[in-house]
């Protein structure tokens, strides 16, 4: 049996199709997290699954049970917002337990709930004080206590880090993980934050435009990204981009025409339908160019930029006549991720290399056209962190 | 909560809240107006039987001379009372400061607000008074004689305007010391980095965080305008010879002292349909506000 | 925490639960004052005291308690309309003539012919019973007169020689010695509009006679007439001729009684309630003098308005109201009651008592020809009105007199229509 | 803030500053300072037209008590309480109520339902008068409390909806969705998260809408033809009908009757500038 499981949801506005047939489904407690540009409809989905806005068809169900026309406290979910949410009146004990207490519980189990979550998130301290007078931290642990005090099936988060400062949100991201660990319940996160995706979710939900680009865990979406789409939007620094055109076609391969870069074959897939001249788009990961001499093939270029944020350098070259497109600094350089021990300075030359294996292949449409990679490949998703 | 009837139950909490005060305004005020639109149509003493007369109660009141006069007041009202927002706004930059003893201050600058207009009527005609009153100390005081406010058909208006001014500027203040209170701070403070201040300050770095509360005012102000009764009532009575009457005042007078309450439900109406092209245009101005910050 | 919160609620509910409670109860108050006789007055103070008393008396005598509510003059004109087709008290206060007879048209009060026909009132009030009758049968009591003419300070004229007027010669030589004397020679406030109308009528019976002045109450005869242009003539003349109080409208006849008080003032047109108006100093030194006189012919005719009690058609207690007004209206009790504001007693056997003011206006009461009771107690609310107005724009334009007198007219066509 | 607030220490700067505001209220307050120095004159002051002399001797006490013990003032003042307070009460349940719905539910007629709150609000009342009466009349409670209550319940509804509306539409919109989220029924989510949050604005409405009541004139001489049920303001009025010539005791009951709301003002005028901000509540 699915314990949560969307069925074809669409959401209009207007004239404007929000969501799209968005289908999901979980059957081990998953932390699934949903990411996407800010637009994408992912906080319509999230309100959803609440039962916050009603969809337009399709419907919603946790632990095999329909709760598309219940109300949100009947369905067993609770939610934590980005603005935590918490009311201002209420002490935070109060706060915790006041769905419980909604509910008609009796005090007792009431005040047990609120003891247990605050022991759980080490707020036990500030069950008496009011919102007003915690951190931002500490009111996103409120916010997360009160969700947790309810015991509910599936937890909802709303972009829950995006007000906190950046070491309170790792800090916070660790601690939701293990709590994911201890709770044993399904959890439906949304953000815009990759991070976030990358690290937290079993399974990660891309969305683009009010539909589902990709499914899958991190790693698979990282190494083997469905489209160009999912290609750009996972990884920092941002893959690079090239637009190309198809030399020539065999079975197993085909040429790639791209000025200022000779003699460059890459793989395809069986299915994919490429001929002569068509349009195409390479990628090529930041992290698959080498500085250091080697590679396959070979291209000259000069350091326009070089950021070093510590663990690695990121340098953007401008390779002559080879121009990414879409590139991170707007001028048409590649984007290059570097060992820092590879030193480089503003204005060197260096000469870039790279292997055909590492280059991605978008046709006119988007759609990925290499074939897929096995995941243990140098390719780890650990290093799009920042 | 987009389509409430949807759902099973969702529907009937806010209807249950709805209903009373939805009823009882609909009653009370709602019916009251629309029943006293269609007195209109009648030749009626208020206590006898009405006879229909169709709209022989317009046609009466587009050929009265006291009409006109009333109508023409009533802009005189109106255009004069704008003077409430600026000069409230005035006062409210005087006293915000956070200085001791202001707070009493600030409330003495409400008293005329809270008073009641009847109270307000009988401050101003002692003020007026022209041999005791006030004003005529203060014109013998420079050797001249004051002038009869109250009684010169020329500036009784303008006189009772000046006395129904006094609470709606404190009106005015109050909501100004409000949206003062509420000011972006940030912004202030980037302007006086910038080097603003004082009047350039204000026009152009204040006075526009302060546009909903400047709407709220002049909305507020042309309301108390096009209302204006109780001063006239209590100062004049309308004159001297209706020369101060407004419409409300002039509807009042027809229907209880002439008894005419047929005719006075057609001025009722001629106000109304002034107060609706306003009434039309604050809602225009509220709704699309509300949909610019939404 | 979770009772703390839990203890709000229920204190909120109990304050709900007594604020239900305190407002179901706040209806009762008129259910409670239906056992009582209830009665709405119009008094001045002095009168007022003094008829709270007797109704005190009446309640003691009679073992029910009685209630009254006492409006202000203007107010209650304006209530009127309202409590007696709302909630119409057992007896009210009302005017007499074209006034009362509006409401009996419209059948607003009782019929208490039987009451005057077993106190034979009719013996007592002669002529004055017209003023509450309507088609031979009578709606109210006819209550103190109030008598309208020139008031005066002795002190001030012995001070600066002046001579009270008999005639119109009279009149214009006192007024220019009281110029010269520095006084204002007549002092008028017209805040109220209905003063001025007093000048109206005192020139219209002087100049025009009761009948021609009645024909024109009764709206049978146009203010365009001719017969008015003598009226108006005279009128412009003396307010030409600088006798009024200057800036009249923004004063209310109180503010220009005070004039007459302060003794910046010589003369002034007015019925006996100008006492309320002066301090106890200045009442003793008030006289009374008729209008003056301008054509030997003619009259003398007066303004002599009654004020009039009644008995509303819906009455709760109409028998007991009976009882009240026989109890009221015998001689004692009443002339206490109109002695109050020097007013002139209505029955015949009643003792005028020692008020110099009442006596003289009792005395000048005989000697007139007529009566009319004023200008917008003879006319109709709609007609008095646009009177009212009318004159007091006068007072200040004169010299718009066509227009005004255009513009009477068609409330005249108007107003008697209906 | 703005204007630039002045500095402690800026002594100079300071008391040219009180001495303007003080210069600038005495101004303001001149008509009533007229009125409030007759109220404490002897009453043959006025009959001698002496007005704006020293007064020939201090009556505060006797003129102040005197509006209680020569005239009904006392019983009008208890009329006026037992009219406004039921008023305001029942006012803020109503507004409370309909704001909610108004400014939280999306539904077909809403913006309309909320346009004739507004609308209805800013007709001039006085066209109402006839058929109000007849239905105080209808419904058996002319010359009660009541019908005053009544009137002013349904009239200033219509204000305060548009106040509450527009406060709780201010709200941030994820406290409700956090109170549905957490099982709370609409009635729940009103009486734990609404009610609690426009504390402030129920304390501002309170206040003007207690000036608005006590201060009717029209509808309490319409109303209330009986002295068991008058409110101050028709008292007054009445008062000066009947001591038209004592303005020493008009002018201290012109006084008294207007203490209630000053008073209040004062204690509360922290709550009412806040209210009025309708700002957004932070968490």
């Amino acid at each position: 049996m699915n314990d949560f499981e969307l069925d074809r949801i669409v959401k209009r506005y207007g004239q404007r199709t929000t969501l799209d047939k968005i289908s999901l489904a979980t059957t081990e407690k998953e932390f699934i997290v949903v990411v996407g540009p800010s637009g994408c409809g992912k906080s319509t989905l999230l309100k959803i699954i609440a039962g916050l806005e009603p969809a337009d068809a399709g419907r919603v169900l946790i632990d095999g049970r329909d709760v598309t026309r219940l109300e949100p406290g009947d369905r067993d979910i609770a939610m934590v917002f980005q603005s935590y949410a918490l009311y201002p009146h209420m002490t935070v004990a109060e706060n915790m337990g006041f769905g419980l207490r909604m509910a008609g519980r009796p005090k007792a189990e009431i005040r047990e709930a609120v003891e247990n979550a605050a022991s759980i998130l080490q707020i036990s301290d500030y069950l008496d004080m009011r919102p007003k007078q915690l951190s931002g931290g500490q009111r996103q642990r409120v916010a997360i206590g009160r969700a947790i005090t309810r015991s509910p099936s599936v937890f909802l988060f709303d972009e829950p880090l995006s007000n906190l400062d950046a070491a309170l949100r790792t800090r916070m991201r660790i601690e939701i993980g293990m709590l994911y660990r201890r709770l044993d319940a399904t959890m439906i996160y949304v953000t815009h934050d990759q991070v976030e995706a990358m690290t937290m979710a079993t399974r990660i939900v891309l969305m683009n435009q009010g539909g589902i680009e990709q499914i899958g865990v991190p790693s698979e979406l990282y190494v083997n990204p469905v489209n160009r789409f999912v290609a750009g939007f996972l990884g920092s620094p941002r893959m690079n981009f090239m637009t190309a055109r198809v030399a020539d076609v065999d079975d197993e391969s085909f040429g790639v025409s791209l000025e200022g870069l000779e003699g460059v074959r890459v793989a395809r897939r069986p299915e994919a339908r490429l001929v002569t001249g068509d349009e195409i788009t390479l990628g090529l990961r930041p992290e698959d160019i080498r500085t250091d001499g080697g590679g396959e093939h070979r291209l000259a270029g000069q350091v326009s930029l070089v950021e070093e944020p510590g663990r690695e350098s990121i340098a953007y070259i401008d390779a002559g006549a080879v121009r990414a497109s879409e590139s991170e600094d707007g001028l048409g350089h590649l984007t290059v991720q570097a060992d820092r021990r590879t030193p480089m300075r503003r204005d060197d030359s260096v000469t870039l290399g790279f292997d055909s294996d590492a280059l991605y292949v978008f046709d006119a449409a988007g759609n990925t056209m290499t074939p897929r990679r096995p995941l243990d490949t140098p390719s780890a998703p650990n290093k799009a962190e920042s | 909560m987009h389509s409430l009837l949807h759902r099973h139950r969702g529907w009937l909490w806010p209807t249950l809240f709805l209903a009373p005060g939805v009823i009882l305004f609909w009653v009370v005020i709602v019916a009251s107006s629309a029943e006293s639109l269609r007195i209109s149509f009648f030749q009626w003493d208020g206590l006898g039987d009405m006879s229909w007369v169709g709209v022989d109660n317009y046609i009466a009141l587009f050929h009265d001379p006291q009409f006109y006069t009333s109508l023409k007041n009533n802009i005189i009202w109106l255009v004069l009372f704008m003077a409430a927002p600026p000069l409230g706004l005035a006062i409210a930059l005087l006293v915000n400061q956070q200085l001791r003893g202001l707070r009493l201050v600030k409330t003495l600058f409400f008293m005329p607000l809270v008073m009641s207009q009847v109270a307000v009527g009988v401050v101003f005609t002692w003020f007026y008074d022209p041999a005791n009153g006030l004003l005529a100390l203060v014109f013998r005081a420079m050797n001249a004689t004051a002038p009869a406010l109250l009684s010169d058909p020329q500036w009784v208006t303008v006189a009772v305007v000046i006395a129904g001014l006094w609470p709606q500027v404190s009106f005015c203040m109050i909501l100004f010391m409000a949206g003062l209170n509420n000011l972006d701070d940030s912004q202030i403070e980037a302007a006086r980095v910038d080097g603003a201040r004082g009047f350039r300050m204000l026009y152009h770095v204040v006075l526009p965080q302060l546009r909903q509360v400047n709407f709220i005012a002049i909305a507020i102000t042309v309301i108390g305008a096009l209302r204006s009764f109780d001063m006239v009532s209590v100062m004049t009575g309308g004159g001297p010879f209706g020369s101060s009457s407004v419409l409300a005042y002039q509807m009042y007078e027809e229907s209880i002292q002439s008894y005419r309450f047929g005719y006075g439900a057609a001025i009722a109406a001629v106000l109304f349909v002034i107060m609706a092209l306003f009434i039309a245009w604050y809602l225009y101005r509220m709704l699309r506000i509300e949909r610019g910050t939404a | 925490m979770a009772e703390v919160c839990h203890s709000i609620t229920r204190r909120r509910l109990v304050q709900a639960l007594g604020s239900g409670l305190l407002l179901s109860g706040l209806g009762v108050p008129a259910l409670a004052a239906s056992k009582e006789l209830t009665i709405i007055s119009d008094l001045d103070t002095p009168q007022y005291l003094v008829f709270r008393e007797l109704a005190e008396t009446f309640g003691q005598q009679s073992g029910i308690s009685v209630t009254v509510n006492n409006l202000a003059h203007e107010a209650n004109k304006t209530a009127i309309g309202n409590y007696l087709v709302a909630d119409p008290p057992d007896i009210c206060f009302w005017f007499s003539g074209q006034r009362m007879r509006q409401f009996v048209k419209l059948g607003l009060f009782s019929d208490i012919s039987t009451l005057v026909e077993r106190e034979n009132y009719a013996s007592v009030l002669g002529p004055l019973l017209d003023a509450v009758t309507v088609d031979g049968r009578q709606y109210g009591l006819p209550l103190g007169g109030l008598f309208w003419g020139l008031y005066y300070r002795a002190d001030i004229f012995a001070q600066h020689g002046l001579t009270p007027p008999e005639t119109f010669d009279d009149f214009y030589r006192t007024c220019n010695s009281a110029k010269a004397a520095g006084l204002i020679p007549v002092s008028m406030g017209t805040r109220e509009q209905w003063p001025a109308a007093g000048w109206f009528d005192h020139l219209d019976l002087r100049i025009n006679g009761l009948d021609r002045h009645m024909a024109l109450m009764r709206g049978e005869m146009a203010y365009t007439d001719t017969a008015l242009d003598a009226v108006f003539e005279q009128w412009a003349q003396m307010i030409h001729d600088d006798l009024f109080l200057h800036n009249g409208t923004s004063y209310g006849w109180q503010q220009a009684a005070s004039f007459l008080g302060q003794g910046k003032a010589a003369m002034m047109d007015l019925g006996n309630f100008i006492t309320t108006a002066l301090s106890p100093e200045a009442v003793e030194q008030l006289r009374l003098i008729r209008f003056p006189m301008y054509d030997s012919a003619i009259g003398p005719f007066e303004d002599f308005a009654t004020n009039s009690v009644h008995i509303p058609k819906r009455a709760q207690h109409p028998e007991l109201a009976r009882e009240f007004l026989a109890y009221f209206y015998q001689p004692e009790v009443l002339s206490r009651f109109v002695g109050a504001l020097s007013g002139v007693p209505p029955r015949s056997d009643m003792s005028v008592g020692d008020d110099p003011l009442a006596r003289t206006a009792t005395q000048l009461l005989r000697n007139t020809q007529g009566t009319s009771q004023y200008f917008d107690r003879d006319t109709p609310p709609q007609m008095a009105e646009a009177g009212l107005k009318g004159f007091q724009q006068f007072t200040v334009y004169p010299d718009r007199e066509a227009a005004i007198r255009q513009q009477l007219e068609r409330v005249r066509q108007r107003a008697y229509a209906s | 803030m703005y204007p630039r607030q002045i500095g402690a220490g800026e002594p100079v700067k300071k008391a040219l500053y009180l001495t303007a505001v003080t210069v600038v209220l005495l101004l303001w307050l001149l008509p009533l300072l007229a009125v409030l120095m007759t109220s404490i004159r002897p009453g043959s002051d006025i009959m001698m037209g002496n007005y704006w002399g020293w007064p020939s001797s201090f009556e505060l006490v006797e003129n102040y008590l005197g509006v209680f013990t020569q005239t009904p003032m006392g019983h009008y003042f208890f009329n006026s309480l037992v009219i406004t307070i039921p008023s305001v009460l029942g006012v803020l349940c109503l507004s409370t109520l309909t704001g909610y719905v108004l400014s939280r539910y999306r539904f077909r007629g809403n913006i309309l339902l909320f346009a004739v709150f507004v609308g209805g609000n800013f007709l001039p009342f006085q066209i109402m008068m006839i058929p109000v009466r007849n239905l105080t009349l209808a419904l058996g409670i002319y010359n009660t409390y009541l019908a005053l209550i009544v009137f002013h319940v349904a009239f200033q509804t219509g204000f305060a909806t548009l106040f509450m509306r527009n406060f709780i539409a201010a709200l941030p919109d994820e406290l409700f969705e956090a109170a549905r989220a957490e099982g709370a029924s609409p009635l729940q989510t009103l009486i734990h998260v609404v009610v609690p949050l426009v504390r402030p604005a129920l304390a501002a409405l309170a206040i003007l809408l207690f000036t608005f009541i006590w201060n009717d004139y029209f509808w309490a001489v319409v109303l209330s033809p009986s002295d068991s049920v008058k409110p101050v303001t028709a008292g007054l009025a009445n008062l000066m009908g009947q001591y038209a010539a004592s303005w020493d005791l008009v002018s201290a009951a012109t006084i008294v009757i207007s203490l209630p709301p000053v008073a209040l003002f004062f204690f509360m005028q922290r709550h009412f500038v806040r209210g009025l901000t309708m700002g957004a509540v932070k968490g």
